[in-house]
Order: C-alpha cells, then sequence, then structure tokens
C-alpha cells in the first residue's frame, strides 16, 4: 500500500519541480516467487537508504542530502511477469515517467533484455543483482553497469573455501533449478572442483524444474547413491522446501551440503536449518558482512525499520545506491552543479570504487562497468541462546581471489586454473 | 476488395503520419501491440472457424527464434527476410500438425494446442546454446539495405510493423470476405451441415491453422526485432493466453479491432504496473473480466454497428 | 530391486499428492464444464490458510497432533468461504458461454487472488512444520521416507474412494451424475441445478485448497507457490479425460511415474516429459483415457 | 431405369435392429414416400443413404456405382442431396449467406480471395431463394425465422448443386397444420421444375398421398410393403403397425 501511495506521490510531485530533485526508477520483484527472498528486501532496503539520503542522514562521504542536493524521487515497478514486459516498462520509465536513471533486475533473462534497450535509448542504469556473466563478458556497453559480482564468484569462493577448510571429497552430487542460474552455477562449481580437486567424480546431476515445491524423488535420488559433497545452488521458496523435505531424512548427515547463495532463508528458517551446512551469501554479507562504521549504520538502519537483520538482497540494492550516489555527485560537481547527464553519470561510474557496507566495490571488469567485490563463505550453527542461526568458520576472499581479471570470461579463466588470481 | 485496400492504404497511410507525433513510449507500445496483434490476427482467424487455440505461443516463439537465429548465425539483418523468416519457420512448424489438429475442437483443440506450445517451452529452456531460460539478444536489423541510425529506431521500427500488420490485415480481410472466409463461418455454425454441402471442413481447419502460424510467426519475428531479446517466455502458456485474451476481446467480426484490443491490453498493462507495481495484476485481471462480461462479442461488435449505421 | 521399488515409491508419494489437487480440477469441470486455471491459486489460498490455523492452534497451546486437525480446518474454511463467493459472485455470471471463454475467466481469476493473496498475507514465509514431523521416518527399500508423505498416499486413496462412493452410492451423488451427463435433463427433471454447481464447486475447491493444506507443512508458504500446481494438474486431467474421476487418478498416476523415472534415470528429461506425454494422449486419445466420443443425433 | 439401389441394407445400434435387410429400388423421376412409426428405421436408411451411417451389411449404389463405403460429402457430390427432420443451417448466418455459404461449398476448390458475395453469387442465391419464394427473408438471421421457413430453407440449401436425387427427412414436421400443404406445394413445385427423384419421410398420410408416386412402409427395421400409395395404405398389416391411428 505504501508503495502504491509513493509512486502516486511521485506522479504528481513529478510535474512539480524537476530541477531539484533525481527521479529514480527501481525494478524488483514485488510477486511471484522471487519476492520473498529477494525483491522485497531489497525494495525496503532501498527505501530506508533513499530516506536516508533525502534527509543526509548518511555517513560521510555519503552524508550529503539526495543526491547532491537534489531530493530523489523512487518510483517501483514490479519485476514479475517476463522480460517482454521488463523492457516495455523500463522504455516506459524513460520516456514516460522520465527517471534519471533507473536501479533494478534480479532475474539474469531479464537484465540481458533490458540492456540493450537502455543503450539503445541511451539511459543511465544500473543492474544491481542478477548472477549471469553473459552480460558484459557478450556484450559491449555505455550506459549499463552492474554494481555487484556476477556469479563466477559465488561458486570459486565454495570451492576454494572447502580447499583451504581442508575438506576432503571425491565424489559430488547436485541438485540446481533447471534454469541457466541453476545451469551456470553447476557449470561453474563443477569446472572450479575438477581445477582444485583434481579427479573428484560428479554423480548425481538432478535438475528440477523452477518453482516445483516437491523435492521426495530428488532427496531419494541423492540418498540412494549418497555423495560425499552435494552441491546446490537453490534459492528462495524452493531452497526452503528442499531443505525442509531433505533435513528429516537425514541428507544433511550423509552429506556435506554446499549452497552457493542461501543466507537469505536464515533469518525465516531459524532452528529449522540444519547445523554444518556451507554457504554463501554472493558477496560478503548479512552475517559474514566485515565490521565498519558504514556496516553498523546500516545495519541498525534496516533492522530498526524491519524487525530482522539485512540479508543478501538489501545489501546489493544499498552498495548500487551509494555507487549511484557518489557518480551522480561527482558528474554534477564535473557539470558545474547542474543536474548531470546520463552520459556524465556513465562517465563518472565508469571504472570508480566506493565503500559498501560489504566493503570496497571496485568497477574493475567489462572495462569499468562490472564490479567486482569481496565475499565470503560460512558454516552454519544454531545459537539456542539467541534463537537464531549463526555462522562460524567464515572465511573471506577477496575480489581478486575469486573473479576474473579484466577481458577473460569467468568460464575460461576457471578452467585455464584461475590466472591471475590474488589470494594472498 | 478494391474497396478493402483503398481503406487499408488510407489507414496505413493515417498510422504513419501519427507515428511522427507520438512520444516514443505510445511508439513503442504500439510497435508492441501490433506485433502481437497479428498474433492474435491468427486465432480471429480461427476463431471464425470456431476453435481457439491456448497455443499460440509456438509460433510466436518458433517466429521469434527464427528470426533472431537467422540474425546472429546467419547474419541477415534485413527486417522483412527475417519477418519472412520467422513467418516461414513457424509454417514449417506448424503444417505437420495442421491435419492432426483440425480433426480437435473445443476445449480439445485448446489443450492440443497448450500442451504443443509447451512442450516447445520445456525444449527451449533445455536448448543451453540458445540460451536457455535466459534467451539472448538480437542486433537491430536494417531496413532494405540501410542501417537504422538510433534516433529513428523507433519510428522505422513502428513504420516496419504498422505496415506489415496493415498489409496482413488487409490480406486477412479479403480472405474473411472470401468464398473460403464465409465456409469457415459456416463451420463455426454446422460442421455437419457444410461436408453434407460437399466441403471438406478439416481441410478448411487445416489451411487456417497454417495461415494462423504464418501470422504468428510474423508476429513474433517482429517482436523480438522491437525488444531485441527473445527467450522460452514467448511460448509459455500465460503468453499464450493474453494472445487468445485479446482476439476473445476483439471478437471475430472486425480486423481492426483485434489491433485495437492488443493496445487495450498493453496501455491497461503498462499503466497499472507503472501506479499500482504492488496490485497491476489484480488491476489487469478485474480489466479481463469486466471485458469479457459487458463486451460479450467483443470490440468488433461495436465497429461494426458503427459501420452499419454508416452503410447501411 | 531398491532402486525400482524406491522409484515406486517415489512415484506414488508424488502421484497421491497430485491427485488430490487433480481430482478437484477433473470434479470441477465434470459438474460445471469450467477448466479451472485458478485451481492452483486456491491450492496456495488452503496453504496460507493452514499456516494461520495452525498457528492460531499453537498461540492456544493445543496439543501438536491437533495442528492436522488446523490443517483440515484450514481448507474447510476457504471451501465454505472464497468457493461460494467465486461460484455465486463471478463464475454464475459466465455461465452458458463457450467454454474456451470460461477458462480465459478463471485465468483472470488467477490473476486476481495472486495479488489478493499477497494482500492478506503479505510477501514473508510462513512455517507450519509441526505436523510434518508428528508421523516419524518409514524404512522403504534402504531409503528413509517421511511418514507424513506415506500418510498422503492414504488421504489421497480416501479422497478417491469418499468421491467415488458419494458419486456412485448416494441420492446426492445420483443428482450430480445426473448434471454431469447433461444439466438440461437434469434440470428439466427438477434437479436445482445451481445448487449441485455450487455444490460441486465448493467441493473442488476444497480438495484443492485441502492439496495446499497438506503441503504447507513441507514448503515455505509464500508467493508464487500456485504457479507450479496448475499446469502439471491441467496435464493429469487432460490424460485421464476431462471430468473422469479415474482418469485423475491413473493419470496421476503416469505423471507421477513418468517424473520419478526421470528424475531416478534420466534427470534432463523431467522439465518436459510431463508436456509431453500429455500431447501424445491427446493426439491418439482426445477425450483422455476415460471419456468416451458422443455421438451427434440428426 | 434405376437410379438409386439399396439391397440388404442391415444397421444395429447395440442390440436395437435400426435395418433389417432393407432393400428397395427407386426410379428416376420417383416420388417415393417413406412411412413408419418413430424407430422403425426410415431416419437410419436416409442416413444410411447419404453415407452418415456405414450399414453393417448390405450395399447402396447410385447410377450403378457402388457408394457404400464413401461418406456424406462424396456422396453429396455424386448428387444426393438431403433435409433434415431438424434444420441444419448456420443460425447466426443470414438467410442469403445461408444460400451463399452452400453456393461456395458447391463450388469446390474454395478460394480464398474471391468474393462470397459478388453479383453472380448473389444472382445464384437470390434465385433458389425465389424458387421458394425466401426472398423477403434474406436479410433475416436464420435463428429468427419461423419453423416453416427455417424447412423451406433447409431444402432450398439443399437445393444449391441440383441434386439427381433428394430425401426430405419430414419435410412438415414442426411446420403448423395450416403451413403444411402450402410448404409441400413449394418444395414438390420446385423439384418438378428441376425433375429430381425425391424419397420423403413422412407421418401426415394425407400429405402422403397427394404427393408420393410410391409409398414404403417400415416397422421395425423392416420394410413392411412397398407399392402405390393406395395399395400399401391399405395393407392390413400397415394399417395395424403403421398408420392404424388414422383407421
Amino acid at each position: 500500500m505504501r508503495i502504491i501511495a509513493l509512486a502516486v506521490s511521485c506522479l504528481f510531485a513529478a510535474s512539480a519541480s524537476a530541477q531539484e530533485t533525481f527521479k529514480l526508477g527501481i525494478v524488483s520483484f514485488l510477486s511471484g516467487p522471487a519476492a520473498e527472498s529477494f525483491g522485497v528486501p531489497a525494495v525496503n532496503g532501498a527505501k530506508v537508504v533513499l530516506e536516508a539520503f533525502n534527509k543526509g542522514q548518511a555517513p560521510a562521504p555519503y552524508n550529503k542530502t539526495g543526491f547532491g542536493g537534489m531530493r530523489i524521487e523512487p518510483v517501483f515497478v514490479d519485476e514479475n511477469g517476463g522480460a517482454t514486459k521488463q523492457v516495455q516498462e523500463l522504455r516506459n520509465l524513460y520516456d514516460r515517467e522520465k527517471v534519471d536513471a533507473v536501479v533494478g533486475y534480479v532475474g539474469s533473462g531479464d537484465c540481458l533484455a533490458v540492456a540493450p534497450a537502455a543503450e539503445e535509448m541511451k539511459k543511465f542504469l544500473i543492474l544491481y543483482d542478477c548472477g549471469t556473466p553473459r552480460i558484459f563478458e557478450d556484450g559491449q556497453y555505455r550506459y549499463v553497469f552492474r554494481t555487484a559480482s556476477h556469479a563466477v564468484m559465488d561458486n570459486v569462493a565454495l570451492a576454494r573455501y572447502l580447499k583451504a577448510r581442508g575438506i576432503k571429497f571425491s565424489t559430488v552430487n547436485y541438485i540446481n533449478q533447471d534454469y541457466a542460474w541453476g545451469h551456470d552455477s553447476r557449470n561453474d562449481f563443477k569446472a572450479a572442483a575438477a581445477q582444485l580437486f583434481p579427479g573428484v567424480k560428479n554423480q548425481a546431476d538432478l535438475l528440477p524444474k523452477f518453482g516445483a515445491g516437491q523435492y521426495g524423488t530428488e532427496i531419494s535420488a541423492l540418498l540412494s547413491q549418497p555423495a560425499e559433497l552435494t552441491h546446490s545452488s537453490l534459492w528462495g521458496g524452493d531452497l526452503q522446501a528442499f531443505i525442509l523435505q531433505a533435513a528429516p531424512r537425514d541428507l544433511f548427515k550423509k552429506t556435506q551440503v554446499v549452497f552457493s547463495a542461501a543466507d537469505h532463508v536464515l533469518p525465516g528458517l531459524g532452528d529449522r536449518m540444519p547445523d554444518g551446512v556451507i554457504l554463501g551469501a554472493r558477496g560478503a554479507y548479512g552475517l559474514m558482512s566485515p565490521k565498519s562504521a558504514l556496516n553498523d549504520w546500516w545495519w541498525k538502519l534496516y533492522s530498526d525499520a524491519y524487525k530482522t537483520y539485512p540479508v543478501q538482497a538489501p545489501y546489493r540494492m544499498v552498495q548500487s545506491l551509494l555507487g549511484l550516489k557518489l557518480a551522480v555527485e561527482k558528474a554534477m560537481a564535473a557539470n558545474g552543479g547542474k543536474k548531470p547527464t546520463g552520459e556524465q553519470i556513465a562517465a563518472a561510474l565508469k571504472g570508480s570504487e566506493w565503500e559498501s557496507p560489504a566493503g570496497k566495490i571496485r568497477m574493475a571488469l567489462g572495462d569499468g562497468h562490472q564490479a567486482v567485490q569481496d565475499t565470503a563463505i560460512g558454516r552454519t550453527k544454531y545459537d539456542a541462546a539467541k534463537k537464531m542461526v549463526t555462522l562460524v568458520d567464515i572465511q573471506r576472499f577477496n575480489a581478486d581471489c575469486v573473479n576474473p581479471p579484466n577481458g577473460v570470461k569467468g568460464e575460461d579463466w576457471i578452467k585455464g586454473g584461475f590466472k591471475g588470481a590474488k589470494c594472498d | 476488395m478494391k474497396k478493402t485496400a483503398a481503406m487499408g492504404l488510407a489507414v496505413l497511410a493515417a498510422l504513419l503520419a501519427g507515428g511522427l507525433l507520438a512520444p516514443k513510449w505510445l511508439l513503442f507500445l504500439v510497435t508492441m501491440s501490433a506485433a502481437n496483434g497479428l498474433v492474435s490476427l491468427g486465432i480471429v482467424l480461427m476463431m471464425r472457424g470456431g476453435v481457439v487455440s491456448f497455443g499460440q505461443g509456438l509460433v510466436f516463439a518458433a517466429g521469434g527464434y527464427a528470426a533472431a537465429l537467422v540474425s546472429n548465425k546467419l547474419g541477415v539483418s534485413d527486417a522483412l527476410l527475417l519477418a519472412a523468416a520467422g513467418g516461414g519457420a513457424a509454417v514449417l512448424l506448424a503444417a505437420p500438425f495442421a491435419p492432426l489438429l483440425a480433426r480437435y475442437r473445443g476445449i480439445f483443440f485448446a489443450m492440443l494446442t497448450l500442451a504443443l506450445s509447451m512442450v516447445l517451452y520445456g525444449v527451449l529452456m533445455k536448448s543451453e546454446s540458445l540460451g536457455g531460460s535466459d534467451g539472448f539478444n538480437m542486433r537491430r536489423p536494417t531496413l532494405l539495405g540501410f542501417s537504422i541510425p538510433d534516433a529513428w529506431s523507433g519510428y522505422a521500427l513502428y513504420a516496419l510493423v504498422v505496415t506489415i500488420a496493415v498489409l496482413l490485415s488487409t490480406a486477412a480481410r479479403v480472405y474473411f470476405d472470401s468464398a473460403r472466409g464465409l465456409v469457415a463461418l459456416a463451420i463455426r455454425e454446422n460442421e455437419l451441415r457444410v461436408e453434407y454441402l460437399g466441403a471438406s471442413v478439416r481441410r478448411v481447419m487445416a489451411l487456417d491453422f497454417v495461415l494462423a502460424a504464418f501470422l504468428g510467426g510474423v508476429g513474433g519475428a517482429l517482436a523480438v526485432m522491437a525488444l531485441g531479446h527473445i527467450e522460452p517466455q514467448f511460448s509459455y502458456w500465460t503468453t499464450s493466453g493474453e494472445f487468445v485474451f485479446v482476439s476473445i476481446l476483439a471478437g471475430h467480426h472486425s480486423v481492426a479491432a483485434v489491433f485495437a484490443a492488443s493496445l487495450v491490453l498493453e496501455l491497461v498493462r503498462s499503466f497499472s504496473s507503472a501506479y499500482f507495481p504492488n496490485t497491476w495484476q489484480l488491476a489487469l485481471g478485474l480489466f479481463l473480466l469486466i471485458v469479457i462480461r459487458f463486451l460479450p462479442k467483443g470490440l468488433g461488435s461495436l465497429f461494426n454497428r458503427f459501420s452499419r449505421q454508416a452503410a447501411p | 530391486m531398491n532402486t525400482a521399488l524406491t522409484i515406486l515409491a517415489d512415484g506414488v508419494a508424488y502421484a497421491s499428492w497430485l491427485f488430490i489437487v487433480a481430482l478437484g480440477l477433473t470434479l470441477v469441470f465434470g459438474v460445471l464444464k469450467i477448466l479451472n486455471v485458478a485451481h492452483g491459486s486456491f491450492y496456495a489460498v488452503g496453504a496460507y490458510a493452514a499456516a494461520t490455523f495452525v498457528a492460531w492452534f499453537a498461540t492456544w497451546g493445543f496439543a501438536p497432533w491437533l495442528s492436522l486437525i488446523a490443517l483440515l480446518l484450514g481448507s474447510v474454511a476457504v471451501a465454505a468461504l472464497l468457493a461460494p463467493l467465486t461460484e455465486r459472485g463471478l463464475l454464475r455470471v459466465f455461465y452458458g458461454r463457450d467454454e474456451v471463454l470460461l477458462v480465459l475467466v478463471t485465468y483472470a481469476l488467477f490473476l486476481v487472488l495472486e495479488d489478493l493473496m499477497k494482500l492478506v498475507w503479505g510477501v514473508n514465509p510462513y512455517f507450519v512444520t509441526a505436523p510434518y514431523g508428528l508421523f516419524g521416518n518409514v524404512q522403504i527399500g534402504g531409503q528413509s521416507y517421511v511418514g507424513y508423505d506415506l500418510a498422503l498416499v492414504a488421504v489421497a486413496i480416501t479422497c478417491g474412494l469418499g468421491v467415488w462412493w458419494g458419486l456412485n452410492r448416494t441420492r446426492a451423488g445420483k443428482v450430480v451424475l445426473a448434471v454431469i451427463h447433461s444439466a438440461e435433463i437434469a434440470a428439466s427433471m427438477g434437479v436445482n441445478v445451481g445448487r449441485v454447481y455450487t455444490f460441486a464447486f465448493m467441493f473442488g475447491i476444497f480438495l484443492a485448497a485441502l492439496g495446499g493444506a497438506l503441503t504447507a507443512p513441507m514448503i515455505s508458504v509464500q508467493p508464487g507457490v500456485s504457479v507450479a500446481v496448475v499446469i502439471v494438474s491441467f496435464a493429469v486431467v487432460i490424460i485421464g479425460g476431462l471430468g473422469s474421476i479415474e482418469g485423475a487418478a491413473i493419470g496421476a498416476l503416469i505423471v507421477g511415474m513418468a517424473r520419478s523415472l526421470a528424475v531416478h534415470t534420466w534427470p534432463p528429461a523431467e522439465l518436459f516429459s510431463i508436456y509431453a506425454a500429455m500431447a501424445v494422449v491427446l493426439i491418439f486419445r482426445p477425450e483422455g483415457l476415460f471419456q468416451r466420443v458422443k455421438a451427434r443425433r440428426i | 431405369m434405376t437410379v438409386l439401389s439399396a439391397r440388404g441394407l442391415c444397421k444395429h445400434f447395440d442390440g436395437v435392429v435400426a435395418a433389417d435387410q432393407v432393400t428397395i429400388e427407386v426410379a428416376a423421376g420417383e416420388r417415393v414416400g417413406l412411412i413408419g412409426s418413430n424407430g422403425a428405421g426410415k431416419t437410419t436408411f436416409v442416413n444410411m443413404i447419404t453415407g452418415y451411417l456405414k450399414p453393417d451389411e448390405g450395399r447402396i449404389e447410385l447410377q450403378g456405382r457402388d457408394i457404400t463405403p464413401l461418406g456424406p460429402r462424396q456422396i453429396e457430390r455424386l448428387g444426393v442431396a438431403r433435409s433434415f427432420q431438424i434444420p441444419q443451417l448456420f443460425p447466426e448466418l443470414s438467410v442469403l449467406d445461408n444460400m451463399l455459404a452452400a453456393d461456395a461449398c458447391a463450388q469446390g476448390g474454395l478460394s480464398a480471395w474471391q468474393p462470397a458475395r459478388d453479383a453472380a453469387r448473389r444472382a445464384r442465391a437470390e434465385a433458389g431463394l425465389d424458387r421458394f419464394s425466401l426472398r423477403e427473408h434474406a436479410a433475416r438471421r436464420v435463428a429468427e425465422l419461423a419453423g416453416g421457413v427455417r424447412k423451406l430453407l433447409d431444402i432450398a440449401v439443399a437445393l444449391t448443386r441440383a441434386p439427381s436425387v433428394l430425401l426430405l427427412d419430414e419435410p412438415t414436421s414442426g411446420v403448423s397444420v395450416e403451413e403444411k400443404f402450402p410448404v409441400m406445394e413449394t418444395v414438390m413445385g420446385a423439384l418438378d421444375r428441376a425433375r429430381t427423384t425425391v424419397l420423403f419421410v413422412e407421418h401426415d398420410m394425407e400429405i402422403v398421398q397427394r404427393y408420393a408416386s410410391r409409398v414404403v412402409a417400415f416397422y421395425s427395421g423392416r420394410v413392411l410393403a412397398d407399392g402405390a400409395p393406395a395399395a400399401v395404405l391399405a395393407d392390413a398389416e400397415v394399417r395395424r403397425h403403421v398408420t392404424g391411428a388414422e383407421a
């Protein structure tokens, strides 16, 4: 309801004072299977952060009100409904709603679809979450950026963690959703494991369809030929259902399970989450986030507003908004304090770097359009006293250790033995 | 027939002129709804024979993927060739099923077409070489050997799509008014009698299915050119559902109504998702219900009423 | 041997879950001649309602096994409140219109319910895992199954037999059968067809909601639950024959077994095995495995 | 000479005998009245002749050609047309469009571009309407027509291709008493001009007496009597089982 109110108010505000306002389109899942785990938390994160920006309450260097004095007016759009709809709505955002920039998109398919549209319209676009590396590996863009690492990092980090912790395994089972995210995650982990654990044998390779909900059959398949390691990139409702159905059948006792992106289910599952599961968060997020003043501020801001701590999605949103803020303000300065064009903002963001609650973000890949960041992997342990799942044995990996160097495709980089990786 | 052609030309001229004045976002919306409208026009063509396909996503996707692949893999960039390729591919895919489907009616025809489109969806999701569920992007096409400057890309595509749409609709109108077209209407009313009058119901139905496939394929190709991206969603049942809705909203009386309906749907969807980000599906659903309730014979019935008053 | 047993067990477990939902779908079609695209939404509403009731029971400090009652109450509530509202308030307006048009009406209903659920229950997940542990675990062919999953098999069989008995062995059932055969004739024999419609729809929705309620303990109840169910239960009733109970049972078994076989032997086939089966059946037996073609009198 | 010959036709519907060794030879220009109580097998006979039902046994010949295995479409193309007990028309189309649709079907290879309503076709259709003096109804939807008019249109549509044999299934059923004779007058008048061989199923014995040159009486699937109207209607068996009511 509040979102409607906001959106409508924006409508009328739009005409009022276009000079002092910066209109920002924010697109994420407000309905459908990705709303609970990714869309809505991210949008919630955006709301509190933008509010803080407009009040000038963010810590330095983010303490200018709004974007360099311009009041930020968000317009929210639902990402649910397929890539076709996204391309149309993106065009409407730019041409009809006259937004100055758009931050959004969780779905890789949506990202691939909207990027060329924004480019053709010469409008500024930040992809804040989606996983596929193809966007900047296959394409060249001037106006499109991604302010978070792509999915290669997640599975490389998992493999490196297993290596670093001396976890021995010779067989692996896989269960991933039957769409690009699932396929890519499986392939990346397979390749990475082959590099770090030569001779490891891949057994079952299950691909339940997205949103299946029923995993009894898959769990039987995983148990009928148990592997020492079981890899999965399931997320959201599917991941929660899988855990709820697999735990009573002792899957987690019979094999070491590793999840590439799972911290977003910890607050909800609580003691239903088995101990000893190794998981990542697609960055140093949530319980694995680094200690810093900025992180403390953000943690408090979010927790106070929503009575739960921020996980992957809101972190990815806030890091994109912080980057955008600095870029806009830099471009503004270069533009003699006047509102910058999309072109100028792009120039300012390209190759830049900034501090986020999750650590430093560097636009290092895709010649300055694709971010790399540090990440972390941890192991679940339920803390009865705090009544929450905690993560132990947390290990951080710096960006250059788990991301390919500029100009190298993630896949080739893994298969080539991580050439140029700096892990100190 | 001459009258129809003349009217088509007049409409086309008006649209091309109007496009110069319309805002960009509207231009794109019309482009998309015209492309989608062609698919629904195919359904209307079948509706006149009494069947409704719930799987036009099948030919929509076939046309789209064909055009995108021909462009990316074979390097053909001319929009007209790509549109033709889309239509052709859809026909090739649909033709083998035509004699089979010609035997089915009502819910069974709807469900069988749905099943076919979902099989294609499954195959596309699997084919990683085609980008799987993410699909892939397509370069902007050229037009008659000229590459389109960014500033004009919107209008150029709009012009292309409406031109093709108007041409095909004119052809459709001629077909509807032809002997075969009238027999199709008769089949809708009473197949048995048509057989007893010595005409083959199945042959008519089979041909209609193939023609609808062609329209759907061209629509898919044009949609991809406008979007610059294709994905298996093109063949998903909800996509087909929207095509059906448009043809029901239009009714089987008027060709123009199909494109009007398609535009109305796009407008409703786009404005509701802009202003009710949290409840746009609710808004869309209610809109559908109201239309089905209060326009049982579709927009076309209104159109016809006017035209009758005009020319008694 | 064990593998075969596992494949069978998994197939049956999945089939029975599917059957409960599909049975409702096929009943509604049989009586009202409506292929209800929104069936999956009622499944989801059932899951949410169950979650709500279980939560209440917990706050009132009832014994854990009572949570099973809560699940049942949840689905009854949906059938008692939402179903009549939908049938009388919405569907009734469109009776007599073309079958395909009615499919479209329920498609619209599906869109509406998606957002209504979000407005009522929000997007945060609900967990009602309490009942899931109640039956412990069972060993079958070297596999340890959750007793609850197998309990579903019993529920499914009960539902199937119950409906069959109700239709074929009771007066009310005979009346319903008459309406299934021909609403006009039934009406001319003085049957209150409208009432039968409402009743049948309520029961069909009850089964959908029950399916959702019984699934709630093993999933996280949140937006998007409905989508997956619709198409797969469609496939079941198409395979079995629209409006046929035996058909729904066989269809569910075919789909369940096909899926189980695919997952255990050739996982990549799973995604489209179902639609392929559906297409094949439609091509060779358009009316489904359990329907007869009606000849036209002239 | 014999136009139509049916020999030893048998047809069973799970147990029920609809036709039992039915043998009828029809000569050119004959007006054969088919009588019999309901379920005697008259309509089954018509359905078998026109290919809607395949006989279990027996053989049907048209001008010496075996048409037993053919379907309604092929048989119609050989010049055997029929009308229906319940008129089989296109209710939502206008009367004229019904005729035009029939005309389009008659043209064979359906054109996808030649207009269905061009002057020539329209003229033919209107001529067809005139023969049954239906011109004044041309613009009305069939659904709005009265029973008698529908019956006439049903027959007018059947005559589109000027068939050599026409089977009328109860041409006057559902027609009001005062309409019956006018209807038959128009029909038979039109047919005289076309010199068509006619078989008509009829319950009203006055009509049979007036218009039949020969009568075939059916009883429980068998041919009970076959011959001159007076003789057949006088037959004791026929009086008992068929026309008993009128006796």
